[in-house]
């Protein structure tokens, strides 16, 4: 179980601000197609890559991050801060 | 050092006092950020964040200006929720020795916040009649680079 | 826009009460400058200057920012007289619509004022061992070179 | 008449902050020499030209101004303000 967050606009297409996966997927880009086969609501939020920046327990990284041992997973825009 | 995450305003008067008073400071340089309506259609601004990430992210940035310029001093505000036209949004103080140092610390920091802190920015429209989040900036990501 | 030559401390918060209260300001940034003492043996800083004149440049200096980065407010306070370690020395404040503006506005303020405003600092030190006049440094004449 | 200032170390030298001079120099340069052919604290403060600057009715010039109708010349180093 992966604790997943999302926020900005990612959070209103998803429907959700925080949930609960049931997943054995090793990569956030491996969770991202599994949410992405699940339901069209995360197909959309999903569907543009270059326009989402993910954080595995509140830290920066790549799609191709592993989730061994992670938490919480943040899905969201490019940040707009300042 | 400190860095606050807060919904509620700040004073920059309070923020400051006792700001960068050791003896070896010679420059100080704040940003204040505000809510600007450039349409004269903007209600507020909603902004939202990341709870714990905010603060370990600007942690770790204001840390990274303090050595790297060798500051005195160095503060960050950041506010979150709902904010009217003319708010102040955030600040930034910087200490140094020199002006170039807190000149350039507070560039880099702002730089830094504008990207790499967990902020999303929302424009709502007075009635309600539109809300957009803003996008990110091809300009800001490009600013990061020259550090 | 507001200059001041005194020989008074200033306030940060009162000086920058009302300041960039525009709609459309989104960014201010103020740079205060204070006597340092980097070795321990500075009693005080003498600063001379040239009555007159020195309000008639800054007010073109900070004239010329207003237009080149359609500043939304502009303010600067110098101080002139005896100073004591720590003591403000002088503040410059822009507002305007993007951060960069604002910040470039200031850089730019900052770099004049050093190299073309008319003042003049003298270093005294503990018990009067010695006294210097500050020369000018060839990176702060430079420095205006990249506007 | 011409009114002729000086300010931190070129003051100092000169021994005095502002005095009246009965000059008929066509140009700053004409008035620098000759003040230093004047007297010894002249010739000491204005030994070297490329560490003073100088202002005519108070807006910096070159050492080649005019000094036709003015009123007020002020010698004095590199400006330290800031």
């Amino acid at each position: 179980m992966i604790d997943v967050v999302y926020f900005a606009w990612v959070r209103e297409r998803i429907g959700v601000p925080r949930e609960q996966i049931d997943t054995t997927a090793a990569t956030v880009m491996d969770l991202v197609t599994e949410l992405t086969a699940r339901e069209d609501r995360y197909a959309l939020a999903f569907s543009d890559l270059d326009s989402l920046r993910v954080a595995v327990d509140q830290e920066l990284v790549d799609f191709d991050a592993p989730l061994v041992g992670v938490r919480e997973v943040a899905f969201f825009p490019p940040m707009t801060g300042g | 050092m400190r860095v606050s995450v807060q919904s509620q305003d700040f004073d920059l008067a309070t923020a400051l006092h006792g700001f960068g008073t050791a003896k070896n400071t010679g420059a100080t340089v704040t940003f204040t950020g505000l809510v600007r309506d450039d349409t004269g259609q903007l209600d507020y601004m909603e902004i939202e964040h990341y709870p714990g990430m905010c603060e370990n992210a600007i942690l770790k940035i204001a840390q990274d200006a303090e050595q790297r310029w060798g500051l005195t001093d160095c503060l960050v505000i950041h506010r979150y929720g709902k904010l009217n036209v003319g708010a102040q949004i955030m600040m930034v103080a910087t200490a140094g020795r020199h002006r170039v140092d807190a000149f350039d610390a507070a560039t880099f920091l702002m730089d830094y916040l504008k990207s790499r802190a967990p902020f999303w920015k929302k424009e709502v429209s007075l009635g309600g009649a539109s809300s957009e989040w803003v996008s990110a900036k091809d300009s800001d990501e490009t600013a990061l680079k020259r550090w």
